[in-house]
Formats: C-alpha cells, structure tokens, sequence
C-alpha cells in the first residue's frame, strides 16, 4: 500500500482527504487558494472546494488567525496556514491569548478546533528575518499542543489528527523537508500523535531530535555505526506535550543523552528537553546530557556562515564521540 | 416604538446600572478582586444595541462587558457569581469580570486584550457567511480600540466578503485617561470605516432609542446581504477606567497612600467606592442616559411613577439575590481548572 | 523639467534594469541564493520618488529594494556583493537581498515582514520632528502591505504628531498571487490614508516624470510642517513575485521535477531564468516605463541616440562591474557575524 | 545616603535622572504622559520633560515599538513602555524581528538603544490574559538582553544602564514589586547588568530564582535555617545572559539545585537554568536540579486557584526538604 511522495503531497493528501469528508474544515492564509499555496501543500483544492472553504487572505496574519479562532468557537475546523513562521510573531496574541486560553477561560465551553500550520525552519539562504525557529515559545503555553513531523507518514497523521482534534494545535513544517520524499501508507493506523518515534535502536547513547534534525541525527548514527558507536535515535514528533517514557526507556539503556535541535541553544527546546530528562534519569546517567544547537546568533545571508550557524552531521558526530568518551 | 419594548429596555438600564453599583460595593467589600471595568453612563449603546439582536445572533465584547452579559439574558446571579470566582459562575470562576462567556446564548465572550473583539466576531461571521445563515454578529469595542492594528485587518476583511458583523463602537472618548483628540487622528470614528467602505454612521450614545434604531437599520442591511455595518455611539462613563488599577489612574489616593504609608490598593478601594459620582455631579456632567429615558416614558404616558418604582425594586431584588447566590457558590478546584483546559480532549490521555 | 535631471532619471532607469537582469542571471547560475525580489517594471517609482529626495532625507524600504539603494547612490558594487554575501556588501553579507543598509546615505533597510517599514519610517520622523529638522522619511511598501495593522497604527501616529513621512505605495496590484481586488476592500489604495486625514493621491507609476512631480509637491508640503503625505503609484512588476520560491508559484516547473524526479529548485531556477519576458511579451502587458522615456525624451531633443546607447554601455559596464567586484570579494567569517551583533557592545563583557 | 523607596520610585528616579542628563532620551506608551504610566513610573515626567519626550500613544503596541526602533536607528534613546507584559505579543515582531536583528543584519551599522520596558508576572486575580510570563519567548533571542530586577537598587541601577546601553534591552518588571520598597542608593557603583547576585549565602543548596520569586525564595530560607537547612539563595537579575559563574561557584559548595520560577516549568525559563547548570555542574551534582514552577496551567480568576498556580513559599521550602533528603 506504501508509496513513496513528498512531504507536502501527504499534507495535501490530508487536508484532501479530511476535507471531503467534513464540510466543517476550512483552509485559510495568503496564497493558499489560487496559488496552491507557497510550499503547494493547499495546491488543487480551491478548484475543488471553492473559495469560502479555502481562502486566500490579506497580509493580516494576526487577524486572519484570530478569525479562525473565532470561527472555531462557533464549529468551523479552520486549518490556518501562516505563510511561514517567520510571520507567525505577528499572529501570537490570537494563538497564545486567544486559541490557547479561550476553552479554559470560558470555563470549559468552547470548542477550538483550530490548526495553524507553519512552514520554519532555517531554509536556503533566506536570512535572519526568514529563519526562525519558535519551537520554545509555543512549547511554553500551557493549552497548546504542538506537533513537528519529519516524514511525509507522520505529516499525513499528524495533520489529520490535528484536524480531528478539537484542541488548537499548531503543526510545525520545516521548509527544508518539503521536497522530501518518504512512503506514505494512508491505512495504516496511527501512532498517537504525540508519542515519540524510536527510529534507530542503539546503545552507546541516545539522540533525541525532532523535524529536520531528524535526518541529521540519522546520517550521524549510521557514521557513528562505523566508527562502533551505536547511537540510538529518538524523534519526539511532538514537542508539547513530551514523549518522556520513549526517551527515559532509551536512558535506561544508553546512560547518555545527546540532544539536537535546529535553534539557538539558549532557551531552546532542548533545554526543557535537558532540563525534564536530567529531572526523571539523573541517576542513571553517565555524563551530563549534551545539546548541539545552533550558534547565538541570528542567521547570516552568506551560505557558509547559514551552514555554520546550524547543526550539521559532524557536529552531531563529534559530540556524540565526546559524549561517549566522558 | 412599542411600549412594551421600551419598557424592557427602561428596565434593562435599571438592572445595569444597579449591578454595576452593586459590583463596585462587592469590589470595595473584597468579594470581586482584579480589574473590574464598570458601565454606568453607556447603558443605552449596549441596551439600545442588544434589544435589536435576534437570539440567534452572536455578541462578542471586551473587559467592559457585564451589562452586554446581562441583556442579553445572562442571568444575573451567573455573572455575580463569576465576579466573586466561584464555579456557579458563567465562565466557572476561570475567567472573572473581564471574560464573561455563555454559549447557550451567543455570548461568546469578554476579551481584555483590546482589539481581540474584530477577529473573533469576523470569524463568526465568516462561519455564518459560509453556512448562509440568517445570522448577525455584534461586535462591541471602545474608542481606544480603533487603534489596534486588528481594527483594520478585521474590518477589511469582512468587507471584502461581505461579513454579516455590526461593528459597535462604545465612543466614550477615552482611552483610560487618554482623550480621543489624543490617541487619534481622526476623532470621528465613524470615519474611519471609509478605509474599507462599510456603511457607518454616528449616533447619540446616551439615547437609546436612537441606539436602538440605528442598530434595527444596520441589522436589517447585513440579513439583507449587504455586509457589515458600523456603528459610532457617542457616550460617556461617569466612572474611573476601571476599580482595580493599583493607583496609577488615581494620583491623589496613591500620593496620600505614600504619604501615610499604608496598603495603597485598600486606600484606593476605599477612596474609588467614596467617589462614585452623586446625582448632581453626574447632572453636571451632562443628561443621564436613564434618567433621561425614564423622564420621557413617564411624560408619554407609558410608564407610571409606581411602576416605574416597582421596576427599580424588582431589580434591585434580582441584584441582591445574584449576591446571595455568588457569596453562597463554590470556588471551583484545581480539578476544575484542569478539566476546564481539557475541555476538549475528549478522553484523550497524553504522555 | 530639466533636460539635465530627465537624462539622469533615465539612467537610473537604465542602471536599475540592467541591474536587476544581471542579477537574474546571477542568480541563475548560483551566485545569488535565497529570496530575490526584483523591480523590472516598476522603476519609475523608485526612481521618481527617490529624485525628489534631499540626500539628508531617509529611505525605509522592503525587500524588493535593490533599486531603491542604487538610486540613492548606494554603489552596484556594494548592493551587488551584497546579493553575493560578501563581506564588501552594503551590509557586510549578513542581510542579502533583503536587507540592504547603507548608513552613510541614509538607506535604512530593506525589511522582509511585510509591514515593518511603517512603524520604522515613522520613529524616524519621530526624531526628525522633535528635533525640528528639515527632513523627511520616504517609506516604501507595496499594495499588499497596506492590509498589515502595522499600516494603520503607523499611519495613525504619523498623522496624530505630523511627522514628516512621505508613504508611498508601489502598486504593481498583486501580493505574490493574490490580485488586489481579491485582498482589499478599497482596491484604490491612496483612498485608505482617508482614515487618518493624510493627504493622498494615486499617480501613474509608469511615468517617472509624473512620480517625480508629485514627490516633490508632497515633500514640499511635508518640509512646510504639514505632517505626512500619501502617493500611490500603479505600476506593473514584468517578472514573477521573486526568483526563489521553491516552486510553489511555478506550478507549471515543479510539476516537471516532479516528474523528473530531479532537484526541482534546480530546475525552478532555470525555468525562471528562461522565462524572463521578451519585448514582445511585455509591449503586450503595457507600455515599459524606460522605453516610453527614453522615446520622449528623444523625440523632444533631449538626448541622442547615441547619447542613450552611451549610457545604456556605462550601465552595462558599471553593472559588470559590480558582478567583478562582487565575485572577487571574500566571504564574512563566524568572527565577522559575531562582530555585526555585538556591534553596539562597546567593548563590554559579558559573562 | 541610601533611603527606603518604593520599586516605581527607583524606576521613575532613574528615567528623570537619565532624561536630565541626555536630551536624546525619550519615553513612549499608553498613558505615560498625563497620567503618570499604570504604576506610576513615569510621574512627572510630562511636566517636565514635554509631550515630544514623554509621549502617550494610541493603543498600537507592534507600532509604538516598532517606532522606537526607528527613532533608535537614528540615535533617539526610546524607551518603550508596554503597559503590561500581556500586550507584548503584540509587539513581538518589533522586539524581536527589528530590534534585535537590525544590527546584525545590517552587518553592524546601526546602534538600538531601545529599551522595552514591561510589568508582568501573576499580580491580583487579573486572570488568563492579564497574567503572562514571557521571559523564555524573549531568553531566545540572540541580539537582546534581558533583565529583571528585583530590588529598588537593581530596579533603578538596571534601568540606568539600559538605557545607556547602545543594545536593544528588555526590562521585565513585576507588578506586584511596584508598591514593594527597599534601600536605594545612587551613589552606589552598580555591578554590571547581567552579574547576578548572591543574596544568601548557605550550604546545603542552592536556590537560583529571580524577579518576585526572590522574595519567595529569601523567606523560605529563613523557614529553611530553622529546620537546619542552609540555602544558599541566587537573584539571577539578567536572563540573557546568565551570570552561570555565580552558579557555578555555588553549587561547588552546595552539590544541590533548586530553581524557583513564576512562570510554568515546560519550557520556561528554568528549563535552562537545569540544562546549563545541569552541563557545567553535573559531576558535582548529588542530586537531580529540581524546578518549583507555576501550574500547567493559564492564571485562573479565582483567588484560590491563582496562588495554587504559582509558588508559594511552602512549596519552596518542601521542595528544598525533598531535594537535601535526595
Ligand atoms: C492590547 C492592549 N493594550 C493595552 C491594554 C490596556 N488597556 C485596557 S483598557 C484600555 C483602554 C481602552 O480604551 P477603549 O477602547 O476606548 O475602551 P474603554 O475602556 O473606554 O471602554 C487599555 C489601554 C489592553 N488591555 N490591551
Ligand atoms: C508579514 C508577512 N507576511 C507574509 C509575507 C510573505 N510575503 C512576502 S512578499 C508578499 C507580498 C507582498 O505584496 P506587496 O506588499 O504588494 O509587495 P510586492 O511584493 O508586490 O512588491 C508576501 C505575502 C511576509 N514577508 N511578511
Ligand atoms: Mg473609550
Ligand atoms: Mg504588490
């Protein structure tokens, strides 16, 4: 049944596939109606469901957020597409104040079957305003969940369980990945959609990552595999909340946790991925738990200081060495 | 215009104004805490506006909401409850003064960060454009609030798919203490819905029938198809921005609270329930708005000085007896709060 | 006019073309990566506007700016060793296309959130009016802009104090694919400055004289301390939103890559190199803004063939050159990035 | 020469100090003019300075901020005023996308001597909306510095230097320390902004905490002696950067851990606390770094449930019993 596609057809496959069967799914952002969308994830659904289920907007992302907000309370499924996040700061009031609060400050009474979708993550060259990575901001707002998938299968499930849910969820895509070709077996069941993925068996250490670090970490490990490391691979596929049992049961095993994330280190993810795994397995470590990140800097137009700035393979490589060297 | 619906409307401005005044007793006495925004003075834009909505229709406010609850049949005794905290209350004490919900009745909320009010009420509208039902959304904002960048985001986007919204400015020409000529370019709100040509006019705030009118116009307009309308409703309100700024919009009181070296907020409290203003200082603001509107269904005829008596009382009664049942309720439990952020997980157990 | 001031304008034109096409092809073949947004087209804007300026005025513009910065006299070399991200670049190789900055000439940015060159252009004029100074701001955005809440808050503000901002909108009727009947209410843009009492007017932005005039009349203005001015200029952009979308508005491309199964960036950047239009296809759009010139200014006495095929070779050479400059110039080290963000430590350690 | 003022007197002290001295010096905000600021920290400022150097602006928090970057660029000294901390989701992108990133990406050629100042933190029953926390949002910002005084001295030493800082600043204060009062001396040569400070000194563990929860920490200290527990207790008084030597030094002597936060544990600002304190010190170390944070939770209206949300000093002092028995 698996076939082999890029990440953006199975999120276009999911937005198709639950949109036929609910009328109540709308999709809505800048360009995602007659252009298919920037990253072609809406691409032939306007034609398909006409333009109120799938609406192009204004440049007003803070407002075209909160519309969607609102249209959720009153029974829409607005799956929001923030062009990319970059410009999802304008948009935090209706996510974080609105979206996220609304159920709990009404007292329980609403539904907010909301998805915003954003493309992030640092690209090809797009510079420091076109870069960002806000996986800790979002992380830190209690009635959130956040989902950041790394193949086209989890794209497709996540997404459509976004969808299902009647919680705002936000669904971190990374740009990079896009074109990325995976297998895609729309019957199989699956997995809850914030249950980690161990995606390689090892020993020596563990490497937790999520989105695009996901292959990064991979590569490393099978590099790693040669030189008689054998690194065990965990994708948390979702950042809030936290997989903890799959990383601990790794912990048990390796005794050594390495974590890589695409961010600035400092206040990034992987601090609370430190910080909450150091809580539950201080005892059963070897050595203090490590964290490749990128640089403390905003990302630099020039190629080979881009490249520089974020992890790469021999980054995850060489710490991983260390690691099991200390 | 009927009598009898003047009347309701007479009766509603009656309740709105003793809640609110019974309120800020509650707030002097330590029962409601927080920011509390208060009404009196604009009871006839949300009395005038509501009593032309259909229940059908949707109400989407700010912090300066409890009368907008109230008309549109909120019970009383649920918004006291949620001004005390307790889980009787229409948001289950979670939300309090500023974020009053009740979707039974399209109340879909009180929201404090101003200029939220546009996308969410564009938003309902978008679900009932969508559906073509034959349903409204009445947005309510200050004049403050024209300001936010979702104003503009908001309303050019209901104009351009024709969004069934009526957007109510409550122009009670302050931004706390920041007069309009100050915070605005343009101080004729209305105006400035011309950036998106949508239909907007100024009315009299302080009477409601013309509220009223104007409203039943623009409702008329957006079930015909027409798209959203605007309404400026000039005002005033005869209190403080709010009751609960811990003396920054009241200098005196903190400069005497420094001085004497004691609980600033308490003095403060203390200072802003003596401060409510009397008839006569209200007099000399300008008319009252019920005063005003009693004054005139007295003269026509419609209503009786005994009547009119036994309204106040009837009120005054349903006020006392919101009381009674807030300071009676439960506070709500830590299960609560979770249960209420949980709200949709529908049996969904997480990691 | 002067003849002298018309061959001028015209040469920019001319340099902002052949700019732009060389670094479409730069592009093409690798040199130039990321979002590049380029102006054929529109030059009649940049270049009208930009000559009415005072070198003591300030441009805030977005990120479709290179044109911007070469009229203002920032040097091809810089600009195009910026695109390159060189250290020689205009900003040091860390902006790129998107973020040219020049300090010396008062080129405050090219800023790639849609929106962000109104409140930046407005805390200039902030300064220049509270130190009472003869300048203004030109702020650069395009049609799709002016849906961002950052426009009207800024415009609100400039209007309110009379700053001195000169807002100019560059009307080429699209955000990347969306027309702007299908993202505006008011499609005609200058009537949104209405909102704020900002004298505006819509010109032809295919005409540079006509751009020119109207700067200079609304600069005038603006020095005479009457606040803010509004120009829209409707103009027409000949190539795609930008060259680097990875596919997404090059359905036609990505299909082919996705069929070939190859790199489809790879074959997006060929495909779009390609496709620039030809004479005909863009006669067929609409008359080009520099050929309509250069034709006036020839039929009425004012420059030679020969003059004009002169400059057209200094262009062409100049931007040659550039190109020269750019790919001889070496990259910015780790050393160099931490350098530009701790520029304004002045020497102080941190822990 | 030190006397007892309140923490918005400091405040309003060093703003009219510094706005003697240096004309290019201006406040902006909703109502910091006329009316004195929310908390009274610019008082007095509007008579005496004028409207063009204390100016009361429409309620357009991303403009007004992002109008202080411009008229930074240009060598103004803005310091913004953001009523609260709750309306600054708003201004996001000005803080983080321009002040912040401008000198980078200009590759060094702008000052930003732009100070965003910010009450926040749980103050009295303000519910959900009125009760954020951001400081991990701004922690992960490369180009900004963060600082959170505590104190009347650090309030107005603090504020002094930032706004004689050439870089983008962010104070974070906390409502309920306005109308708290302490010693201040002006005369005193204040340490550098980001040094923390070590505010008691103990043995048995160390408390790092910061803002408001200083106080908290501080008492349960004195709880803590007379159960014979001696808590070393750290005012981390800057969140970007961390003074991690003060840290360091401390939990050479202590070997235990205890972070005390307002905001909540996943993905706050404790999280990095841990993991960078967790890197540096794990060999030392005789017991897990544990965090006392806020509920996953929005700030309820209720009273009750709003203390039970946050720390207290019980749950300290538990915690800190919990973590010496470990
Ligand atoms: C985004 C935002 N900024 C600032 C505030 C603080 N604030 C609360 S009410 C208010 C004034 C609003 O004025 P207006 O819209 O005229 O409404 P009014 O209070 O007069 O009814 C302000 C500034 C806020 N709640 N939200
Ligand atoms: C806030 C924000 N939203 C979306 C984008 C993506 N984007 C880049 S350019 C653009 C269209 C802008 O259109 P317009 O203002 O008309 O300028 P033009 O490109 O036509 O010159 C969009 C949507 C962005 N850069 N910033
Ligand atoms: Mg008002
Ligand atoms: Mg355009």
């Amino acid at each position: 049944m698996a076939e082999a596609i890029f990440y953006w057809q199975a999120l276009n496959r999911a937005l198709d596939t639950r949109m036929a069967a609910d009328e109540s799914i709308v999709v809505l952002g800048e360009d995602v109606g007659l252009y298919g969308g920037s990253y072609r994830v809406t691409e032939g659904l306007y034609a398909k469901y006409g333009e109120w289920r799938v609406r192009d907007t204004p440049i007003s992302e803070g407002s075209f957020t909160g519309l969607g907000v609102g249209a959720a309370m009153v029974g829409l499924r607005p799956v929001v597409e923030i062009m990319t996040i970059n410009f999802a700061l304008l948009a935090l009031d209706a996510i974080i104040n609105m979206a996220a609060k609304i159920p709990f400050m009404s007292g329980g009474q609403f539904p907010m079957p909301l998805v915003v979708r954003m493309p992030g993550g640092v690209a090809k060259q797009l510079a420091a305003q076109h870069s960002q990575r806000l996986e800790q901001t979002l992380m830190n707002v209690p009635g959130l969940r956040i989902a950041v998938p790394a193949t086209p299968q989890d794209a497709y499930w996540q997404l459509c369980q976004a969808i299902s849910s009647d919680e705002p969820i936000v669904l971190l895509e990374h740009e990079l990945l896009y074109f990325s070709k995976g297998e895609l077996d729309e019957s199989r069941p699956p997995p809850p959609m914030h249950r980690a993925e161990l995606c390689r068996p090892g020993r020596n250490l563990t490497i937790v990552t999520y989105s695009r670090m996901r292959d990064l970490a991979l590569k490393a490990a099978m590099q790693l595999a040669e030189t008689g490391i054998e690194a065990e691979v965990i994708d948390l596929r979702s950042l809030r909340p936290i997989d903890w049992d799959c990383c601990v049961a790794s912990l048990e095993k390796t005794h050594r946790l390495l974590i890589v994330e695409e961010d600035s280190g400092f206040a990034g993810a992987g601090a609370e991925i430190s910080a909450g795994l150091t809580e539950r397995c201080f005892a059963i470590l070897d050595a203090p738990p490590r964290r490749v990140a990128a640089e403390e800097l905003p990302i630099a137009y020039n190629a080979a200081l881009e490249a520089a700035s974020i992890p790469q393979v021999a980054d995850v490589v060489r710490a991983s060495q260390q690691l099991c060297r200390s | 215009m009927e009598s009898d619906l003047l009347k309701k409307m007479l009766r509603d401005m009656l309740l709105a104004r003793a809640f609110e005044e019974r309120a800020a007793q509650a707030y002097a006495q330590g029962d409601i805490a927080g920011f509390l925004h208060l009404y009196p003075g604009e009871e006839a834009v949300g009395v005038g506006v509501l009593h032309a909505a259909e229940p059908a229709d949707y109400v989407v406010s700010t912090y300066r909401e409890h009368v907008h609850a109230l008309v549109r049949g909120v019970p009383a005794s649920t918004v006291m409850a949620e001004l005390f905290g307790r889980k009787t209350g229409c948001s289950g004490g979670m939300g309090g003064s500023m974020h009053l919900f009740d979707r039974e009745r399209r109340f879909m909320g009180g929201y404090a960060i101003v200029g939220e009010t546009f996308p969410v009420a564009t938003g309902i509208g978008y679900a009932i454009a969508m559906r073509e039902l034959p349903e409204a959304v009445i947005c309510f904002f200050g004049d403050g609030a024209v300001n936010q960048g979702t104003f503009h985001e908001s309303l050019n986007m209901a104009a351009l798919w024709k969004l069934p919204v009526l957007f109510v400015c409550e122009n009670n020409h302050y931004q706390i203490g920041t007069e309009i000529h100050r915070h605005s370019a343009v101080a004729e709100v209305y105006k400035r819905a011309c950036g998106y040509r949508i239909p907007a006019r100024r009315v009299d705030g302080m009477d409601v029938l013309t509220v009223h009118q104007a409203a039943q116009e623009a409702l008329a307009q957006i079930r015909a198809g027409n798209g959203p309308q605007f309404i400026e409703c000039e005002t005033y309100r005869f209190r403080g921005h709010s009751m609960a700024d811990p003396g920054s919009y009241r200098p005196r009181v903190e400069l005497q609270a420094f001085e004497k070296n004691e609980d600033p907020v308490k003095i403060a409290i203390a200072e802003t329930a003596a401060a409510y203003p009397s008839a006569e200082q209200i007099a000399a603001v300008g008319r009252d708005n019920i005063a005003s509107l009693a004054g005139s269904l007295h003269r026509g005829g419609h209503i009786s000085t005994a009547h009119l008596d036994a309204m106040q009382a009837e009120v005054a009664a349903q006020v006392e007896e919101a009381v009674r049942f807030a300071a009676a309720s439960p506070e709500p439990t830590l299960e609560d709060a979770q249960a209420a952020l949980d709200c949709n997980r529908q049996g969904e157990v997480l990691v």
